[in-house]
């Protein structure tokens, strides 16, 4: 079982997920910036006393292939551990089943070519 | 008689005074929106081309050659006549030809301020041909040249650097524009990520700044205490700009903006480009003070009111900066500091506070009469506008195929 | 009496010192990270505008002002006294005041490099006001003033160009800063992603050495064989620098850095200043070769062994290398350069290497004592430093509402 | 006796011509691919570092040192014997030295613009070394030396500002090592994304432009008539010369770019560069108009039938450009304009024009032969070319180890 | 049933795209930018006489999570009309099922982490 | 059946792997920038001798859909060849199933809409 976790965060929250990652010992990671809009709205700036209006806020995209529903949870939860601040804005987490995977390097697929 | 250092001064002010076209490119480029980053800087910088043929074909002539109330003559035409012995005052009459270049450059870069975002390049390169031989040599010429009729032939006003000649034309010819070019698509409902890249801002300011220097000390012409005192006054109009629209950041989000004090720092230069070497130090901090607040209610009425689509303030700014340092120039001009003019305002006299008030009206008629010509004609050769499919992509890529920073985007 | 070649080139060289500040906010805005770009270059600009409105109220006055070892008098309090016809050696007086003028904007500026990425704006703000006050304008009349302390009041040690005034005030001010904010969080386990845009960085470069040719041999006040001394020393100091930095680069990492190149650069600039029109040309080879590792070494003692978060090495470059310079200053100073200084230790005179040595030590404890006097008083007014969220979110954003490329990380 | 007005005109100048390397810097910057950025200006840069040391070394020596046909002797080792009271006409002659100097670092950095993307940066460092001495110390010495070969020594050719010494040899000399080095790989297949940065290729184009006028009008040597004479020619020849190339854009692909523009700036700057201070200032329009034609056509000749991979067109435009100028200078030279030449083929005088022809035929031969021994001595030490994995990496990951804009990319 | 719908657009389609998918009340959307080839060929650029080839053209790429097909299908339409011009290039709309959503701020999973 | 291949490369390997899916024919396809990290660490860069860690390395992302099985081989097995260098980050290929394709400018769905 082959399962892709994928997290839109604050981009300044950047750093605790990879460490909070780091720490279960998730390594493989892809990480993006992506724009988003939601709950959270965009931002009003003033810019020589005009309002302008930002529609979509700066976050970034987690992307992490995991090889079993064990670590989707364990993933899962680290990545709300450390993303989380209660404040409108703080992203969402989603899973995929994926059909394969497949190391370049090695050639492996399935588990072997996650670890 | 030449005295090489006026000689060595002016060139370099000269020098000076051109890098703030590309400055003015990079100030304008950055504001916009990345798609149009091209377009807003080519629109400053095929003048350096433009405007150099022209004024060495017929611009010093029609500016500078012979007495007249409205133009000069064609004596001078292909500089005619003009060789490296003639002077003028101290220095070589080619630097002169050189410095007045520059500012015949400048000045209807900042007119494209207003028309961001959605005119034709080729429209706008025949308008700038037209608007520099209908407003600014006539301007030029009425301002500064031998009897012209807002300068010593008639009204006796006074502009020490080109508060009339180059930024109330250049400002009030850009207003007219966008209101004849019209507002970009979706103004009204939403502004959006207006300003692409702040540090091409502040890139601009800085060499716009820098160059000012040489715009308002130059424009003494000499290597001398005139030329000391109106470097100071821009420093100091300049950098008390800066703080008072801090100021109103300050007041009005509770947060200072470098693009505020770069905004707030080139309105205080603007200001007090008409009066640099007219009035006193001190009143240079006036100026500056109260410039920075008078733009910026400007522009919120002008834009947010008014809903005019001044896309990059050129009018916000140097029409409404140049109107009011004229008017001030009328308040705190010294014949102490200058025997060039009557004392204004504060210091007792009417008539020069009078003359400045007429001077700006004149210029703002010029301005828009000159471009509504203009216009006419060039619409006769081609649409001013893009569609608004051309509008949507940008202008880099629709009038000049050209992206900014293609591998930004994307890859490399 | 006034002489216009060396009133065009004071003139000129102000301009050119002028260019710094905003050259000094890319080295820095470029350095640092993205989400501190707009505050590290706002940390600079806004004191072309607070600068400039201090200067000419108090700060010309107070360096100027008449004699006295510390500090001078009030009588030019907003350049009263002062016009267009004064002269100060061959120059108007206007000049020379806005030539240090420039000096007490850039020496401020540079302390921010060490506060980066933590300080609080409008604590800032407040900060430069008291520092330009408690340290800078005594500093400038103690080295150069009428009677000053470290210059012909008593020590008669030398600085042509800053070395003190400038460096090594804002230099160790920074550090101090730094101490008392306290390091960015984070910052000892990893760096990550320090430097976010290297040409700007590298058109930070080009500006401040491109201006430090006005630093230095506008620091002659005339255009003549010693400014054009003090032009030459500060290409060979700079220029070789540069090259002994990209050694230690090719040593350390078998990589050349254009960071490195740059960084260099700026050490010899810095190293060469208070020597400038006092050294022989060959002894700016020996400034140069030897500033970079010296300040390369510094940084690593400081940053790596001390963990001072001296965050973009205003301490490291300008304090380190201010020092180097000054004493190597009394080592190599030639009368036969210079009749204003002694002989240095390598010509077998002690005493100007003895007054160095103490001038830079009064020089130091100045900064010391007048930055904890500032912090002191600012922290009455409001806390110093940002808390850890906004700290997180980058100061852009959470001091001044701005994102310096919006449509970069995401649309435009 | 040293004159202050001509003395802070050239003292200026210099600081002028040396903004023009890091603007050269920028220039190839931008234009070349995101992942080499850092390397297309470090290859410049360093040169700021190298050619200084080089220079006052030997390098004033070699040029200028004493007659001879072809070099100078080594009187003036570590400027040995040159003072500040030493003058050259009416300046210091360290003003002369540095003003010099900053000759003798752009034009080595102009090679590097035919070799991005490949060359190993060591290599680089060694070639410009050998360059320095085997090319251009002898062609400076050959053209503007006492008795040197191709100026006052025998062929009694001109070249006012360097457009043999310069931009022929360093144009000549990229072509013959971008053909020693070969092809970038895949460059016959697709070129993409060539140009990564548009705003920083405007922002080398502004500084160059800029420079340029000290460059021109600072190789008068005084603060007169001539130097202002050269000024106009060069905003002429500039000027015109972007129209030109805006025209061929327009022609050629019905839109008009910033890039060429800019391009056709530089070509225009290049072609007056030889005739500035010879050649009348309604020629320059001449000059300017057919620059850009011929140096459009020569790179398209160049590289897409010829193939050969001049990355960012050095040989195109300071080779071609550089040519062009010198045989027009042939043709428009007047003795009314300089008395230091002929009058050329146009005022009905063959000799000079001949002159003109062969002076760029040995320099043609000195750049051929003196990069081929260069290049031969350097391979003997390194190999000049990175491999194919590096050249795919981007050089300035795999030679510097930095990358221009980590954060763009991807984080902060 | 959790779905993600994504679709690749022109550039200049962001706002109508945007404003359109705002119209059916679909405001939790996450925006990023891509670079696409497909029946629409790249670009040609004149560069002083050479032409550049342009591989890959600028797109925008929109991912939307909702909570049933009906929304899927909203989705789609209102991407569908507002992004089509008729020239080649309009680009694609996917979709694919997910396993799971959850919202960081609050730990809801599923239809709730979407409202 | 319409399966999307999602491979994570070396940023150099973006060309040769556009030409090998070139050469096989595969056309359409969406490109972007990321991040990443996994068996191989960051860098590490010396910065006025302090050392600096560069923890994500930039890295392209393909994405391409196609309309069987057998293409999704042929694809994964092209970009396999192309991206192979045997050095650790040579990065990993990806597959998914998808609920639906549609083309915007036709409103064909599913295989056609990928021909
Ligand atoms: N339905 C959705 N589909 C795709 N992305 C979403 C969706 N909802 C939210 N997002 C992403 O998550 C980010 C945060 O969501 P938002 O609704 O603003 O806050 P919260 O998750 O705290 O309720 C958004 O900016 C967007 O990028
Ligand atoms: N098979 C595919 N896989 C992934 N992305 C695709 C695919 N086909 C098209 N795209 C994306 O859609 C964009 C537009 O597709 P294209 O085929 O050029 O035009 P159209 O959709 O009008 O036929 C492409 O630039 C690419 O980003
Ligand atoms: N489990 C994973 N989930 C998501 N992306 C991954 C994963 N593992 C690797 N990657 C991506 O693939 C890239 C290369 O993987 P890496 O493990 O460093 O090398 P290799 O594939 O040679 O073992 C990483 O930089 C990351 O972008």
């Amino acid at each position: 079982m082959i399962i892709k976790v994928e997290a839109i965060v604050r981009e300044e929250k950047l750093e605790d997920v990879k460490e909070a990652l780091s720490k279960i010992e998730v390594n493989g990671i892809t990480v993006s910036q992506v724009m988003g809009a939601g709950m959270q709205k965009g931002l009003t700036e003033l810019v020589r006393g005009q309002e302008i209006d930002i529609p979509l806020l700066p976050k970034i995209k987690f992307e992490i292939v995991v090889s079993s529903e064990e670590w989707e949870q364990k993933t899962i939860q680290a990545i709300q551990e450390a993303a989380f601040t209660g404040e409108v804005g703080d992203g969402k987490i989603f899973s995929y089943d994926l059909r394969s995977v497949q190391r370049i390097r090695t050639q492996e697929t399935g588990y072997d070519a996650l670890n | 008689m030449l005295n090489t250092g006026n000689t060595a001064f002016m060139m370099i002010c000269t020098a000076l005074v051109f890098v703030m076209t590309p400055g003015l490119g990079f100030f304008y480029g950055g504001f916009g929106r990345r798609k149009n980053v091209v377009n807003n800087m080519m629109n400053s910088i095929f003048i350096m081309g433009l405007g150099t043929f022209l004024w060495v074909l017929i611009g010093y002539s029609l500016s500078f050659g012979g007495k007249g109330l409205f133009i000069g003559n064609l004596k001078h035409i292909g500089l005619h006549g003009i060789g490296q012995d003639s002077v003028t005052g101290t220095i070589p009459t080619l630097v002169f030809v050189a410095f007045q270049m520059m500012f015949a450059i400048i000045a209807p870069a900042i007119i494209t301020g207003s028309v961001a975002g959605r005119m034709k390049f080729n429209a706008l390169f025949i308008f700038v041909a037209l608007w520099s031989l209908v407003v600014y040599y006539p301007m030029a010429h009425m301002v500064w040249g031998d009897g012209g009729l807002l300068g010593n032939g008639w009204l006796k006003s006074v502009d020490f650097a080109g508060g009339n000649v180059v930024h109330i034309a250049s400002g009030v010819s850009g207003l007219v524009l966008c209101l004849l070019l019209g507002k970009r698509h979706g103004y009204e409902q939403h502004h959006t990520y207006s300003i692409h890249n702040i540090p091409l801002v502040m890139l601009g300011m800085g060499l716009l700044w820098f160059g000012w220097f040489g715009f308002n000390a130059g424009s003494a012409l000499e290597s001398n205490g005139l030329a000391a005192h109106a470097f100071m006054t821009t420093a100091v109009s300049g950098g008390t700009a800066m703080l008072s629209w801090m100021f109103i950041d300050f007041i009005k989000g509770k947060k200072v903006t470098l693009i505020g004090a770069c905004t707030g720092a080139i309105a205080g230069l603007v200001g007090i480009t008409p009066g640099a070497g007219f009035v006193p130090i001190w009143s240079a901090i006036i100026i500056g003070a109260f410039v920075s607040p008078v733009c910026y209610y400007g522009i919120v009425l002008i834009k947010t009111k008014l809903k005019f689509d001044d896309a990059l303030d050129a009018f916000g700014i140097h029409g409404i900066g140049g109107i009011f340092g004229g008017i001030l120039t009328g308040v705190f001009a010294s014949t102490t500091i200058n025997s060039a003019t009557a004392d204004g305002l504060f210091f007792g006299e009417m008539s020069q506070f009078v003359s400045q008030v007429i001077s700006i009206g004149i210029s703002i008629a010029v301005s828009v009469i000159g471009t509504l010509i203009c216009v006419g004609i060039v619409r006769l050769i081609t649409p001013i506008r893009v569609d608004r499919k051309e509008e949507r992509i940008g202008l880099d890529m629709s009038e000049h195929g050209e992206s900014a920073y293609p591998s930004f985007t994307g890859l490399d």
